[in-house]
Parts: structure tokens; C-alpha cells; sequence
């Protein structure tokens, strides 16, 4: 059933720019508008694009679902190791300034880990979700 | 010139709400989705020169990838009936 | 300007709603959901909130309208006729529109300047952004930086959330769950 | 120079609203999808086109043309398939009535 050609060269010409375009929004919040929450919905969408043109058995296995389930709690972790160095360096958690020799660029740094923890667990719990409701719709 | 441009896209896109609203078939409402998330990006754009903020052309290219997903999501659906429809595992998953 | 354009904007908006409202096949009310969330993150732009518009655009118009349809896959496509008695929910509805609106009376006026909000911490959330963290945009200065507890509990509720839909969702059967994880990972 | 840029912003400007305007006109007025999308494509293709070209010449060689470029590129790419896929779902709806039966029929029926 390959009825669909435009559709799946088109999605497989614009792939690639959605993700860059996410990890964009992820590095660029600091300065632009976006953050983590945006950019991990948009790569979840973009996985889900990819699940929807090209089949779920495709996209399961680019992303299987025990790792789309095992992103959710990951995230948080990340985003709560984040506070870690600043607690060994006498600071309160959650201070960045502690992560580089200078303060600012700590807390560029700190921004742009939180940022992924968020993007993980975001992405993660999207995908899942969705892989969730196809298979229950079987 | 700007606020040409967003009256002309204001004026458009109370039209694709109309056709959004009225159209007989579903297909109809879809198609009128889609051109209102064309029209909200060139809204965007024009709305961010007449404002003198041109940085919201972010959020433009994040319509344009997006409005692709719901749509096609939806005409997959209606295709297909669902959107665990598979072509390539035929019989693989049940 | 931007009086005018939002105006127009929540005309289209309301009709959408109304639209919404009175439609009963719930594939036209998924589509016109996905055209009021453009519609909804454009008003929000104009207000100038950014990183709002930037989530409503991205959740509403993508990745809700893929669950509306895949949830509506699961249950049935028409919605049930309302119940025939409507006077008593017309009329407790529009008790309550009048209790909002003389609610609205005590609110201080949009982007009034002495309103308490605008007087307690953010004042130096916005004139001391730039020096402390020298990151331009104060939204992400006050969520990451200086917000961090908020934002760590955010995603732990997000987390929360998936998980609890999760559970909902998934069907544990022993058989066709280890069948399924073999297909995935080979 | 200046005033050679701002005026052919104008003209570029006043045609795309005028496409715009009247692709949105034909959305309302055409009798069926496929008709229909004919009016779509003139708006994503004439009208954005020139709309954004004449913000592009007010924005000049800066990074906000750049994004207004890959704006046009987006558009450019993901409208035609999205109104293909239209065309070709109702078309597959139309010619197999049976097909999923239960769906399509409320949906033409449901705003009488």
C-alpha cells in the first residue's frame, strides 16, 4: 500500500528540519521565545508525524516504546541533578552559578541542562501517550 | 503597508472561520484549518512588523511545522479509520 | 492597533466556540479545535506573550488534535443529544457569568502598573535579569533561574501526569506484552 | 534607494493581500473540496509569496529576512502536501462509500 509517495518524501525532506528547528527553540530560549516544554512537544510531533506517515511499526523502531517510557522519569532526574554541584560547593540547590568559572555562563549552562531534563520528560511522556492510545485502538 | 497586509489577512481569515464553521463535509474543515494556520503565520508576520517585534517569526515557523501534523493526522484518520493503520506490517501486528 | 486586530480575533473566537458548541459529529469538533487554538495562540501574541503562544500553538494545534482523534478512535464519533431540560443549566450558567463579571469590577485595569502583581517581585525579576543572569528573556530567567523549585516541580508533574495516563492506558497482558517488546526491539 | 525599497514593498504587499483576499473568497464561495482547493493554493502560493517578499524587502539583509525565507520554504513545502492529502482523502472517501460508512455519513450530513 504505497499510495501515499508525495506525502512520505515530503515528511521525509521536512523531518530533519523540524528537530533542528526544536533543538533551536531548546539552545535559542535563552534569548528568543520557547524553552524546553516547546521544543520537546515539538519533537514528540515530529516523531508522531513520522509514526503517522510511515507506519508505528517504523516508528517503534526508531523509538522503541520501553524507551519512550523510560524518558519520562529520566528527564526529571536530569533536571534534579542539575541542582547537584551547586549542594557541593556550599550553594543553594538550583544555583548555576557554581557550573562554569564564570557566573553568567553557569547560568547560560544551567538553563540549557534544566532545559533538557524538561525536553526528555516532555517528549517522553507525549510519545508515549500516543503510543499508548494507537495500541489500545488496535 | 503593514496594516494593509493585516487587514487583508483578517478580512481572509474571517472567511476561512465562516468556511470552517459551515463546511458540509469534514474535508471542507479541514482544508479551512489548514489556510487558517497559514493565515495565522503571515498574521504573525505581518502583526510582528506593524508592532515593530519582528523576533516573533519563531513562533511562525513553529505554526508551519505543526499546522502539517494536525492535518495530516486527521486526513490519515479519516482515511484509514484510525491511526493504527500500518502499511507496512500487514498482518505483523494484530 | 492591537485594540482592534485582538478584537476581531475574539469575534472569530467566539464564533469558533459557538461553532464548537453546537456541532455534534466530534470529528468536526476536533478540526475546529485545532483552527481555535491558531486562532487563540494568535490572541495571545498579540498580548504579547510570547512563550504562551509558542505552547498553545504547539500543543493545541499539533499534538492535542493526535489525541482528540486517536481517543475518538476508542470511543464513539457522535455525541449524545443534550438532555431536554435546559432551563435550570441556562439559568445557573448565567447566574454565574453575572458573579464573574461583577467579580471583574475589583480586578485592577489590564497592564495598570501599580497592580499588585506588578509591584511585589517582579520588578526586580525585571530590572535585575539582565545583571544577574544575563539572560535576555525574563521568561526563562524567572522559570530556570530563578524559579527552579517551580520548574523541577512542573516537570515532576508532567511526569506525574504520563504516568498516571499511562496506567490508564496501557493493557497489561503477559502474552501479547512480551510479543510486542520483541517486535520493538528487534 | 530607500524610497525605490518601500515602494516596491507596497506593490508586493497590495498584491499578496489582494491574493490573499481573494483566495479566501474563493474558499467561501466554491461549490466543492476539490474546487476549493484551488482557492488554498493561491492563498499559500500568491499570496504569502508576495506578502512576505515585501516584508522581506522592508527587513533588508538581516537574519529576520533569513527567517522570513524559511518561512516562505515551510509554507512553500507543507501546504501543497497538506491540500494533496486532502484531495486524496476525499477522493478515497468519496469513491468507496463503504469504506468506513459509519464516519463519513454524519459527516455530510451534520450541518442540516
Amino acid at each position: 500500500m504505497r499510495l501515499d509517495l508525495i506525502l512520505r518524501i515530503t515528511t521525509k525532506l521536512i523531518l530533519p528540519f523540524i528537530i533542528v528547528f526544536a533543538l533551536y527553540v531548546h539552545f535559542h530560549a535563552d534569548f528568543g521565545p520557547g524553552g524546553g516544554f516547546q521544543a520537546g512537544v515539538i519533537i514528540a510531533g515530529m516523531f508522531i508525524l513520522y509514526a503517522i506517515i510511515f507506519g508505528n511499526f517504523a516508528a517503534r523502531q526508531v523509538v522503541p516504546q520501553p524507551v519512550a517510557e523510560a524518558m519520562v522519569p529520566l528527564g526529571v532526574i536530569i533536571f534534579a541533578t542539575a541542582g547537584l554541584p551547586a549542594l557541593m560547593f556550599n550553594e543553594n540547590y538550583l544555583n548555576y552559578n557554581v557550573l562554569a568559572s564564570h557566573p553568567e555562563h553557569g547560568q547560560h549552562l544551567g538553563l540549557i541542562w534544566i532545559e533538557a531534563g524538561v525536553i526528555i520528560t516532555v517528549a517522553g511522556s507525549m510519545l508515549s501517550i500516543f503510543y499508548a492510545l494507537v495500541e489500545r485502538g488496535r | 503597508m503593514f496594516i494593509v497586509a493585516t487587514v487583508a489577512i483578517l478580512v481572509a481569515l474571517t472567511l476561512a472561520v465562516v468556511r470552517a464553521i459551515a463546511g458540509p463535509t469534514v474535508f471542507d474543515r479541514v482544508l479551512a484549518a489548514n489556510t487558517i494556520g497559514s493565515l495565522a503565520i503571515l498574521l504573525l508576520a505581518s502583526v510582528g512588523f506593524l508592532l515593530g517585534r519582528p523576533e516573533w517569526l519563531d513562533i511562525a515557523l513553529t505554526y508551519g511545522f505543526l499546522n502539517l501534523i494536525g492535518t495530516l493526522t486527521a486526513l490519515k484518520f479519516f482515511r484509514h479509520g484510525s491511526l493504527a493503520y500500518d502499511p507496512t506490517d500487514d498482518g505483523k501486528a494484530g | 492597533m492591537e485594540l482592534y486586530i485582538n478584537m476581531v480575533l475574539l469575534t472569530l473566537l467566539a464564533a469558533v466556540t459557538v461553532a464548537i458548541i453546537r456541532q455534534r459529529n466530534l470529528f468536526g469538533v476536533v478540526v475546529l479545535a485545532g483552527a481555535y487554538s491558531f486562532l487563540m495562540a494568535s490572541v495571545m501574541l498579540v498580548l504579547d506573550a510570547v512563550d504562551v503562544a509558542m505552547t498553545e500553538a504547539s500543543v493545541g494545534a499539533g499534538v492535542s488534535t493526535v489525541f482528540f482523534l486517536a481517543t475518538l478512535h476508542l470511543t464513539r464519533s457522535m455525541e449524545l443529544k443534550p438532555a431536554p431540560r435546559f432551563l435550570v443549566p441556562a439559568g445557573f450558567s448565567i447566574l454565574l457569568v453575572v458573579i464573574l463579571i461583577y467579580g471583574t469590577f475589583d480586578l485592577p485595569a489590564f497592564g495598570l502598573a501599580t497592580a499588585p502583581v506588578h509591584v511585589h517581585v517582579a520588578p526586580h525579576y525585571i530590572s535585575q535579569s539582565i545583571p544577574e543572569t544575563t539572560v535576555p528573556n525574563v521568561v526563562t530567567s524567572v522559570l530556570g533561574s530563578y524559579r527552579g523549585f517551580d520548574t523541577l516541580g512542573e516537570t515532576t508533574v508532567v511526569f506525574t501526569a504520563a504516568l498516571g495516563v499511562l496506567l490508564l492506558l496501557r493493557r497489561r497482558r503477559r502474552s501479547s506484552d512480551q510479543s510486542s517488546e520483541k517486535d520493538a526491539t528487534e | 534607494m530607500e524610497q525605490f525599497l518601500t515602494a516596491a514593498s507596497w506593490v508586493f504587499i497590495c498584491v499578496g493581500s489582494f491574493f490573499v483576499v481573494t483566495g479566501a473568497i474563493g474558499l467561501l464561495r466554491l461549490p466543492d473540496v476539490y474546487s476549493r482547493i484551488h482557492a488554498v493554493s493561491l492563498i499559500e502560493g500568491a499570496g504569502a509569496g508576495f506578502i512576505l517578499l515585501g516584508l522581506g524587502l522592508q527587513a533588508g539583509f538581516t537574519l529576520i529576512a533569513v527567517k522570513l525565507l524559511f518561512i516562505f520554504l515551510v509554507i512553500l513545502f507543507t501546504v501543497p502536501v497538506a491540500t494533496h492529502a486532502v484531495a486524496q482523502a476525499a477522493l478515497v472517501a468519496g469513491i468507496e462509500p463503504q469504506l468506513d460508512e459509519d464516519r463519513r455519513t454524519p459527516a455530510k450530513s451534520d450541518d442540516v
